[in-house]
This record gives structure tokens, C-alpha cells and sequence, in this order.
């Protein structure tokens, strides 16, 4: 491997680490505090994908996400003690409190928002492509989501709109196999969910979620396809969630043991360990030195966004209305 | 009704009459989103797969238009599906199968046709879900004539209103509350139905008459008791449990003896069944009126995550209180 | 040809006609004369996709038809009377006046109605089928639309449903080249609209739907398989619209001169007496007594309905609830 | 206003804001069913796409939870979206994009962006479309904070209104009215706008306060003049032209004079602006009334297609002096 290879899987490693420690901390010490309310939705397995993808984007670019968004956010380089704040309810939140876990959005990173409606931030993401489209802006739009947004209408009437109208989206669907209990095979009549996109004259590839390099060059060739040609694209990366649907789920519908099977399998934070380390291009040592700095840094955003302050039930209608020469009545 | 019977919580109360009617009329089947082996995301139909089969209970691909628009076909043909709506904010994708179909299909075929579907779905805050994932709007289909809306809060009237709500041969839009599953309520053990259409005195009183639902009914009863054991304000509360048919004579009889009216909903205030409600009072019966009726409705703002605002959003009993404390002023 | 065969074809051209001269009336006479309200879409280039499609339909089945339902109610036999009623708004209609020219429906005949919200129909009719599958009953259940609701969310949505479930329904598209003014090519974002199907693992066609006997052929087959396997399909028709959309186009978005070429060379009706005069199956002058006979049956029909009584307007609420245990406030 | 202007319809006052704002702000874009070579079912696009070329003003397919929801997505990149739902009714299909996260996408992201989208649609009956394609669902957006909602009347105000709408930084439903795009009022040449959020005296008078928008001010106009000349009241007709925010000083400042109240619209009663009106008034100001007020509205039914039932069902300038007479009676 050369240098400058090694050096990004370095730099992506830590990002899913971030990511993972980020996760585990909702999961391991702010569920059981309750310091978070309604539901988070981890990515823990997932990183690969949100990483992988994020890292083939330009700055120049915008991105929606869904419900579970930790992953694209954060490695897009959304401020963890704000991403923190934000789902403790804080005003020191990147929506100041007002979004919670299911809707993080930073205008600053091009991160248009999180939509937890399934299948909305798909006509979404196309409308924000022709705007850049008709702007002239160089850029694409990538919008992520489930497999289980593919069922939706927006999802259908979207693909077309974009395939129709040549617009510079990319449609990144994560596979995770499940839409909360629901198992693929349950809900969608068809298994080769990237044929959806043939329906509309759209590139649909299929594509292995677990090796972030991979992702990575995947996504590269995709976007850079939809920044020359202006044509829209869908990408199903095959992934796994190994944690519930979000932090309520009993996992009642899966066997006991698939996720843990999966997990040993192809989790693809160790994927990159044992790139590393059976390859020794990284120093054993140097990676439990990285894991640590990296849970520090978690942490210490954590502790920062623990002291954030609440925000000012008197400012609730905050943020409702843009100025314009008249304001609403209330 | 008879024995108080044991208590059971909100979820278990529609389970119940899910599981009733489904016993009672091969006829009712049920599809929505991870209702089956999940047993639905509230708990409302645990089991119910296991007992009734895939067949009968089946989990929905993440397609409301369809799932509400296949009910609506089925029922055309003498089913009566129960479908799920996970959240009451994406009735707004079932709106045209509930709204422009179900509840016109009858009535421009000239009577051909009946729709006896029922759409449920939980709604409202107060658990941090956000803007998108906890709004009320029973007031849009209270809109739409050709619906039946539904909006219990005891246990033992939404099993019954439930079990009415399936056998009717009208479209019904019967909304639950998700911060309001693991309510306790007594329920008999044996079967009973309530009409639809009938309101329902949840405390006398002769001072004024608060009219709430859903589960901001609770926080209506807490202020009711608060204010007679602290003020010595008697008020009287009704629970619509339909909406519509709203019965507005239960209502106006109460008023008859107060002559003063709150109404406190979690639902937005404009264009919202509490002003549907003083609009009618006011149009034909302002002379029952003997001071400014008052709503107590959520913030007009989407409803934000974090607690603190969320709760200031929200009515509770305080505020309710505080309105009372207005009127009878 | 056959004797039976000629019998069939005779039978159907009949039915053609019937439709055909039914809306010549509409266009020639009742729109001069304001004798209906709103718009009424006329099916005249379409015949022998309804005809055909409609004879190889049982009468155990079911179907919906759209705005445009002429042909499709006309071929399944209601009763002209009444259809021309309804779309004088009479209490003779079908539907008693309620529904007028885009909600023709009759449960006697098992039309469970048109539609004019352009894809509501589609999972409509996948729920019904649903409910002659869970009711153990024969028969199965037909959709009719035009292409244009092929990109609604709510036929993505059904289509999946209905493949997912297995539901006996045939949804057959119209093909008719336009939604209102807008082209196919303008509209949808690949021009094998059948494909759509493929999407779904369920079987799309597309066929040629000028020619009666083969439109009945390939329904046939098609339903036939249906009725056997318990799963749906999709059969895209080609055909053409002569007139405008509704009675009011002014059809400024085609060339001039394209309805009348293709109708020249295609017009359905035509073709069945190309096929029976050419081939003197049937005697010209026996084709003029045929035609003059439907042409005073669809006139007694609409002077008959003519006659018939404008509704109540005290009765302006009937039937809008069923009878339950309660009825409404008003 | 200054000069009153020569005549136009209805159509062509939106098409002239339409033009106005497309060509001082190249950001504004459209696109809709049949809004290009056709010029929209109704002509208010007519040769706009001959005029702003392909790019700006766009055939959609039928896909309304698309041409809303782009709308959203662009106008968060900053494009003025002005987007064409053929008929009201099938709003419905768009409610998710517009009550969902065009209304809310600012708040939830604490206020990072703005959603200048309009949402342009025609309602209404009276011309024999049935029941599925002549709602008017004003009430179902007024009811959900963060939009705001245009239901003009006047060729006039529609063109000014509209381009403040277009202008505005917040999404606007603007509700037009299928039997009125032929309508026929002055328009004058030079540019104006109007502010939203403010209401407009149609007509002076000291009777009763009489409030209609939409097609429904001109039968309200007609009663008005009507009870005026053969029973000498005077009424005072008063377009909200927004519903919301709407502007009830001006109702109040009106009812201050007359103390008596009507409030014509074709939509449902039920869950209604007007009964909102209402509930505000009775709420905070009740003393300003002297007599019950009142509604006219549809009948509680879906819009039959026959016309002796359709005008039975639909309000006219007979039933508002019907009601007015009862309410001054
Ligand atoms: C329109 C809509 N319907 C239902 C839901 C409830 N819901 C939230 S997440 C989810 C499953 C989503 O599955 P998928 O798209 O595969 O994404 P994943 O959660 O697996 O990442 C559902 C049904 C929703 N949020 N939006
Ligand atoms: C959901 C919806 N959107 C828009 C319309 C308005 N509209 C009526 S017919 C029509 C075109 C339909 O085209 P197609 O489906 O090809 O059928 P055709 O009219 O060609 O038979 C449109 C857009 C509608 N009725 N329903
Ligand atoms: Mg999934
Ligand atoms: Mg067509």
C-alpha cells in the first residue's frame, strides 16, 4: 500500500471510529441516563457507507440524510459537542434544541438536513440539484437513506423527476436489510433493488457496504460520473445495522444471533483493523494510541455539550419565520 | 356501563378490541408497518399475527398512499381493514385515500358503495419526537364530510369505540396519542361498544364546563381536581371521544348549567375542533355564554425537540387551570 | 375467418360503435348545447382497448376505470340510458347525478368505479383484489389508466404491493401518447414503460391496442394467468386519443395534423371494417344497417335520459353516510 | 391604489405577477402539469414558456409529492420556486412536502434555512367538476404553523399578492378558484404589491361586518348591495385576502362599528377559517358582539355533480342575505 493510501485509511478509520464511539456513548451511557429523548437511530455497522461516501464528496457539495444520521453527519465534520448538544435538547445544539437526533442539519458543512420522513428528502435532494443545476454551481447533491425508502411514492416520483430532468443527485440507498422489524423480503416485491432505477433510464449499481475504500472509490466514479454528465444515479450499498432500529428496539424480528455473526464477520471498523494490522502498516500500538485519542475527543465533546445550556422556553417560536415584511399573526 | 373491571393499559385496550373483532368477523383484517412480528411500534397488535396469521396481519412495505388505498379497495368489497398509520403525520401521504376516496366514494356512486375501512393512527407530543413525528390532525379530517373521527383517552372507551369504529359501515379516523400507550384505565372483562357520536361527562361539576380529549384529557381532569380541592371551582369535564359527529348536545346541556366553556386540545388552535366548537356555540347558542369561552391549544410553532421548549408548547394543566381561573373570573 | 370468429368480431365492432357514437354525441351535440357540466374525456381513438380488454374479462370480475371511462363502462354493458344521464346530472343516472362524467360507476356490473385522481385508482383496485384473494373468491380485478399516472407514487406504490402480495389485479395502461398536453417523452424519463413492471418482479408488456381481436387476445392471456397464478401484471396498450383531452381542449400541443394521420391509418373502428369489408365477411350494406342501428339506440338512449328528472336538491345529502348504529351531526 | 387600471381576468392578473416577478428575479422558476405550451389548464402561465424558455417554466409529470417537494429542496438552495397543483384537491398528495417540511424545515434546523417556495392551486366548485376535483382546503394549511396562506379574490389583489408571496422568505400556499379565472376586474399597469398578513374593506358600511374571500366576496358584494338598496342595510364586506396570518384588527375594528357579524365562504364549515374567525372573536372580544354571528358555507357534503345540487349545495349571495337579515334581524 503507498503512503498517501495508508494515510487515508487512516483518516477514515478514525471517522468511523469517531462515529462508533459517538454511537456508543448514546447507546451505552445516554440511554440508560436519559439524556436524550424520543429516538436515536445508530448507524453502528453502517459506518462504512457514511464514511466511505462522505469522503468522495467535494466541499462544494450538499448532502440530505434521514433518520439515522449520525454517521454522515459527523464525518462530514459536523461539530461532535454540537451533534451531542443537539440530541440532549441543548441550545448549544446545531438546531439549537429544536431537532433533536432526527434532525441534525449544518447549512456551514452543506448538510441540508436530516428527514426522518421516509422517502421525503428524496424529491428534496432533486430539487436542491436543480437548483445548484440551474444556478450554474459546479456541486452535486447526495441523499442518503434506507432501503425501505424505495417503497415510497416520493421515492418513485423523485427518480423520475430526476432521471427526466438531468439533475446532479445521487441517490445513496443503504441496505441494511431491515426497515425497523421489517425484513427486505417482506416488503419489496423485488430483491435487485437497483433495478428500481432502470425503470428510469438511471444508473442502479449494487454495491458492497462493508469495506470503506471500496465505498470510497465507488462513490468517487459515481459522483464524478453525475459532475460530468449531469445525470442522476442510484447506488445500494449492502450493509447491516447491528443494534436495534433505534435505541427502543426489542430485535424481537431478527434471530439472536444474526448480528452478532454479521458483526464478527464484516464489521467495518475491524475491517480496517485488520487491513491495518495484519498488514502491519499500522504499528499495533499506534492504533490502541488512535482508538484512545479518538474516545477522548468523544468524550471530552460530551462533557462539553453536557454543560450546554437549556434553551429559553420564552424564545420557543425562535427560528419559525424567516423575516420578511410581515410576520405571522402569532 | 357495569364492572369497572381490571386495569389495562392504552395499547392493551386496542389490542383487545382488535382481537375481539377479529374473532367476532373473519372480515377484519389489518396491515400497517411492522404490526405483525414487531406487534406494531406501540404495542397495539402484539400477538396478533401469531393468533390470527400472515394472511390476516400483515406488515406493510413503507408505502402509506397504498396501504391506506388498498384499505379502501378492500372495504369496497365487504372487508373491513384495519390499517395502521405509524404516525399521525403521515396521514398526510394516506390524506387522498382517507380524504378524497374513502370518504366521497360512497356518495358519488349515488349510495352504491359502502367504505367501512378504519385508518388508525397515533398522533401528539410530549415524548420528544419532534416537529414531524408528534403532530395532532384530527382537525383536517374533522374537515372532510364523509369521515368519522375518533379521538378516545380511557382505555375502556377506545376498546369500545373501537370495536363500534370496525363494525361501522363509514370510513373512521380513529387517532391515538403515542405518549399515551402505557396509560392505565380500568376495562370489563366483557365485551362493550360505545357509540359513535356520543360524548361522554368524565366529571360533574357546576361551574364551568371543560371540554378536552385525547390525552390532554388528563392534564383537563388533574386541573378540574386541582382547582375543586384548591379553589372550590367546580367543573364539569366532557370528553367528546367522537369528534366527529361531534355531539354538541351533551355540550350545550352542561353549558345550560355553567355557562362557561373551556376546551383545551393538544392540537393546533386555527382552524381546530376546540374553535369548531365555540363557533357552533357561539353561532346558535350565545346566549348560554355567560363570560368569553377560552381554548388552551399548542404554541403555533412546529413542535420542537428539546423538553424545556417542548413542554411550553404543549398544554398541561396548568395552563389549563389558568384558563378556567379566566373564565370563572 | 371463422363463423364464430366473425360473430365475435361483429360483436365487438358493435360495442365500438356504441361507444364511438355515444361520444360523437357528447362532442357534436352536448357540448354545443351545454348539455353536461365540467369536462367529459372522451375515449374515441381508444375503442378497441376497451372493447377487447372489457370481453375478455368474466363476469365474476371487477374493475376501476379513470376520468376517461366511456369505453370501459360502455363495453361492460351500463346501460347507455344511465350513463347518459349521469352526465346530464339527472336522477336517472347511475349515480344519481352525484358523480357526473368522471365517476361513472355501477356495482350491478361490477364497475367499481372511475377515478379522476390520476393513480388512485391503482391501489384501489390491488385492494380489492386483495379482498377476492382473502374472500376465496374466483375472479379477479382490472385497473384501467393512462400513462401518465404511470408516474404517480401511488402505482409505484400499488405495483410493489400488489407483486409483493400476489394480488390477482391486471393493471392495464393506455397508452395513449399525452396526459392532457404534455408528451410521454416530456413526462417520463424512459420510454419502455412497460419495463416499470420489471421493477417489481412482475410481468409487463407492452402490445399494440388498435386491433380489437388482438387487444382481446392478449387480455385474455394475460387474465387468464392471473386468474391461475394469483399475480398481477401490467399490459401497456398502444393507442392514440383523436380528439382532445376533454371537450375543451384546444389541442395547440400537437401538430395539426397528427390525430388525423394516425387516425387515418389507425382508427380502431375503421379497422374492424377494413377487416370485414375488405375481406367481405360482411355484406356493405348489412355494415350500414349495423351502423344506423347503433346509431338509433345510442340516440333513443339519450333521448330517453334527456327525460329524465333533475335530483332533488332536498335530497342533496343522500347518500352520503351508510347506515350504522349513528349517522352524522348534519 | 392609484388608478384603478384597465380591465383583465382573473388569470392574467396571475399571469402578470407571474411574468412581473420572473422577470426581476431570474431565481424565480416554475413548473406544474401543463403549464408550458398549454399555459395551465386554466391560462394563468399562458406563453411563458415561450417567453422564459424551457429551463424556467416546466412540464411536470403527475407527480405531485415531486413537483412539491422539489419546490422545497430548491427553494432551500435559494430558487423562488412558484409551483402549479392542478386542482386544490390534490394538495393533498403534496401535504407531506408543504405541511411537513416546507413548513417546518426552517424551525428544525433553528432558523439555519429559509423555504421561500409557493404552492399555487385552484379549488373550488360551481362549474360541475364533482366532488374530487372542487374542494376548498384553505382550512387544512391555515391549520399547520409556519406557512401562510393567499385566497384572493380581486384580479388585483391576486397580482399584487401573489408577488409579495413570491417574494416572501417563508413557503405560501396561494389558493385560487377554478370559476374565477375569468373573472373580470381593473388591474393597473404599473407594478404593486401587497403586504400579507393584511385585510382589505371591499365595501363601508354600519350594519354588520361581512367576511368573504375568494370567489365567495362576490356573492357576499351582491347580498351586500342587494340589502342595501331594497332594505336599506348597510354592510360592511371585508376580504381577509390572507388567512393566514390574518388580520383580525381590521375585523375588529369593523365589528367595533357594527357589532354584528357574518362570515361567507365556499369551503366546509366544520373545522373552517370561518369558524376560527369566530372562536378568535368570542374568545377575546365577545362584548363587541350584539347578536349571534354567523357562518355560510358548504353543505356538509362531497360536491354533487349535478347542477341543481351543486347550487344547493354551495353558498350564494341568497343564503349570505339570508343570514345577515337573521343576524341584524
Ligand atoms: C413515511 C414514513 N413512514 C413510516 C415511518 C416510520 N419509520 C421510521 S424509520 C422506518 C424504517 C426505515 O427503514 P429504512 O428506510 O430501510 O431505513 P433504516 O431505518 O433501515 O436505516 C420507518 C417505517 C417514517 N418515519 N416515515
Ligand atoms: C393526481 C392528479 N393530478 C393531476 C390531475 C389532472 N389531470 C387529469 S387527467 C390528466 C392527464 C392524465 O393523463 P393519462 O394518465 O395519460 O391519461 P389520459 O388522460 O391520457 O387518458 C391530468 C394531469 C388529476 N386528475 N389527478
Ligand atoms: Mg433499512
Ligand atoms: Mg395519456
Amino acid at each position: 500500500m503507498q503512503p498517501e493510501r495508508i494515510e487515508q485509511l487512516l483518516h477514515y478509520y478514525k471517522d468511523m471510529l469517531r462515529i462508533r464511539y459517538f454511537e456508543e456513548k448514546i447507546l451505552n451511557y445516554m440511554l440508560p441516563n436519559k439524556l436524550f429523548r424520543g429516538s436515536s437511530h445508530l448507524c453502528i455497522g453502517q459506518e462504512a457507507v457514511a464514511v466511505g461516501a462522505i469522503h468522495a464528496m467535494e466541499a462544494e457539495d450538499y448532502l440530505y440524510t434521514t433518520h439515522r444520521s449520525h454517521g454522515h453527519t459527523l464525518a462530514r465534520g459536523m461539530d461532535m459537542e454540537a451533534a451531542f448538544a443537539e440530541i440532549m435538547g441543548r441550545t448549544t445544539g446545531v438546531c439549537h434544541g429544536r431537532g433533536g437526533s432526527m434532525h441534525l442539519a449544518d447549512a456551514s458543512l452543506r448538510i441540508l438536513g436530516a428527514n426522518p420522513v421516509v422517502g421525503s428528502n428524496i424529491p428534496m435532494a432533486a430539487g436542491s440539484a436543480l437548483a445548484l443545476k440551474m444556478q450554474g454551481k459546479p456541486g452535486i447533491v447526495v441523499a442518503f437513506f434506507g432501503e425501505g425508502a424505495l417503497n415510497t411514492g416520493a421515492c418513485h416520483e423523485a427518480f423520475n423527476m430526476a432521471a427526466l430532468w438531468d439533475l446532479p443527485v445521487v441517490f445513496i440507498c443503504e441496505d441494511n436489510q431491515y426497515a425497523i422489524s421489517v425484513p427486505e423480503a417482506t416488503a419489496m416485491a423485488d430483491e435487485d433493488l437497483h433495478e428500481r432505477a432502470a425503470a428510469y433510464g438511471m444508473e442502479g449499481l449494487r454495491l458492497d457496504g462493508m469495506n470503506v475504500l471500496e465505498v470510497y472509490e465507488y462513490c468517487r466514479a459515481s459522483f464524478g460520473k453525475t459532475r460530468r454528465t449531469g445525470r442522476p444515479a442510484l447506488l445500494v450499498f449492502d450493509t447491516y445495522r447491528f443494534v436495534g432500529h433505534h435505541t427502543a428496539d426489542s430485535e424481537q424480528y431478527r434471530p439472536k444471533d444474526e448480528a452478532i455473526e454479521v458483526l464478527r464477520e464484516k464489521d467495518p471498523v475491524h475491517f480496517v483493523e485488520r487491513e491495518f494490522l495484519e498488514d502491519c502498516l499500522v504499528d499495533p500500538e499506534k492504533a490502541v494510541d488512535i482508538r484512545l485519542e479518538i474516545k477522548e475527543e468523544v468524550e471530552a465533546a460530551f462533557q462539553r455539550a453536557l454543560n450546554g445550556p437549556w434553551p429559553d422556553p420564552e424564545k420557543l417560536t425562535e427560528g419559525l419565520w424567516a423575516e420578511s415584511e410581515v410576520t405571522c399573526d402569532e | 356501563m357495569s364492572d369497572q373491571g381490571r386495569e389495562v393499559v392504552f395499547a392493551q385496550a386496542i389490542r383487545t378490541a382488535l382481537r375481539e373483532e377479529m374473532k367476532r368477523d373473519e372480515s377484519v383484517i389489518l396491515w400497517g408497518q411492522d404490526i405483525g412480528v414487531y406487534g406494531g411500534v406501540y404495542g397495539a397488535t402484539t400477538g396478533l399475527q401469531r393468533e390470527f396469521g400472515k394472511e390476516r396481519v400483515r406488515d406493510a412495505p413503507i408505502s402509506e398512499m397504498a396501504i391506506a388505498g388498498l384499505a379502501v379497495g378492500s372495504a369496497i368489497l365487504g372487508m373491513r381493514p384495519v390499517v395502521e398509520i405509524m404516525y399521525a403525520d403521515f396521514l398526510m401521504h394516506a390524506s387522498d385515500a382517507i380524504a378524497n376516496q374513502a370518504a366521497k366514494w360512497r356518495y358519488m356512486s349515488g349510495g352504491q358503495f359502502k367504505v367501512p375501512a378504519v385508518f388508525r393512527s397515533p398522533g401528539g407530543g410530549g415524548s420528544g419526537y419532534a416537529a414531524q413525528h408528534s403532530q395532532n390532525i384530527e382537525a383536517w379530517f374533522c374537515h372532510i364530510p364523509g369521515l368519522k373521527v375518533v379521538c378516545p383517552c380511557m382505555p375502556r372507551d377506545a376498546r369500545a369505540l373501537l370495536k363500534t369504529a370496525i363494525r361501522d359501515d363509514n370510513p373512521v379516523v380513529f387517532l391515538e396519542h403515542k405518549s399515551h400507550y402505557t396509560h392505565r384505565g380500568p376495562m370489563p372483562k366483557e365485551e362493550e361498544t360505545l357509540p359513535l357520536g356520543k360524548a361522554d361527562v368524565k366529571r360533574q361539576g357546576s361551574d364551568v364546563t371543560l371540554v378536552s380529549w385525547s390525552r390532554t384529557l388528563l392534564w383537563a381532569l388533574e386541573a378540574a381536581e386541582r382547582l375543586q380541592d384548591e379553589e372550590g371551582v367546580s367543573v364539569e369535564v366532557i370528553d367528546p371521544l367522537t369528534l366527529r359527529p361531534l355531539d354538541l348536545d351533551c355540550i350545550l346541556e352542561s353549558l345550560g348549567k355553567t355557562g362557561r366553556l373551556v376546551i383545551a386540545h393538544e392540537s393546533h388552535a386555527f382552524c381546530g375542533v376546540g374553535g369548531e366548537i365555540i363557533a357552533q356555540i357561539a353561532e346558535n347558542h350565545l346566549d348560554l355564554l355567560k363570560a368569553p369561552p377560552k381554548r388552551v391549544c399548542a404554541v403555533p410553532c412546529p413542535l420542537p425537540y428539546s423538553e424545556p421548549l417542548e413542554k411550553a408548547a404543549l398544554p398541561d394543566a396548568d395552563n389549563i387551570a389558568a384558563a378556567i381561573r379566566k373564565v370563572v373570573g
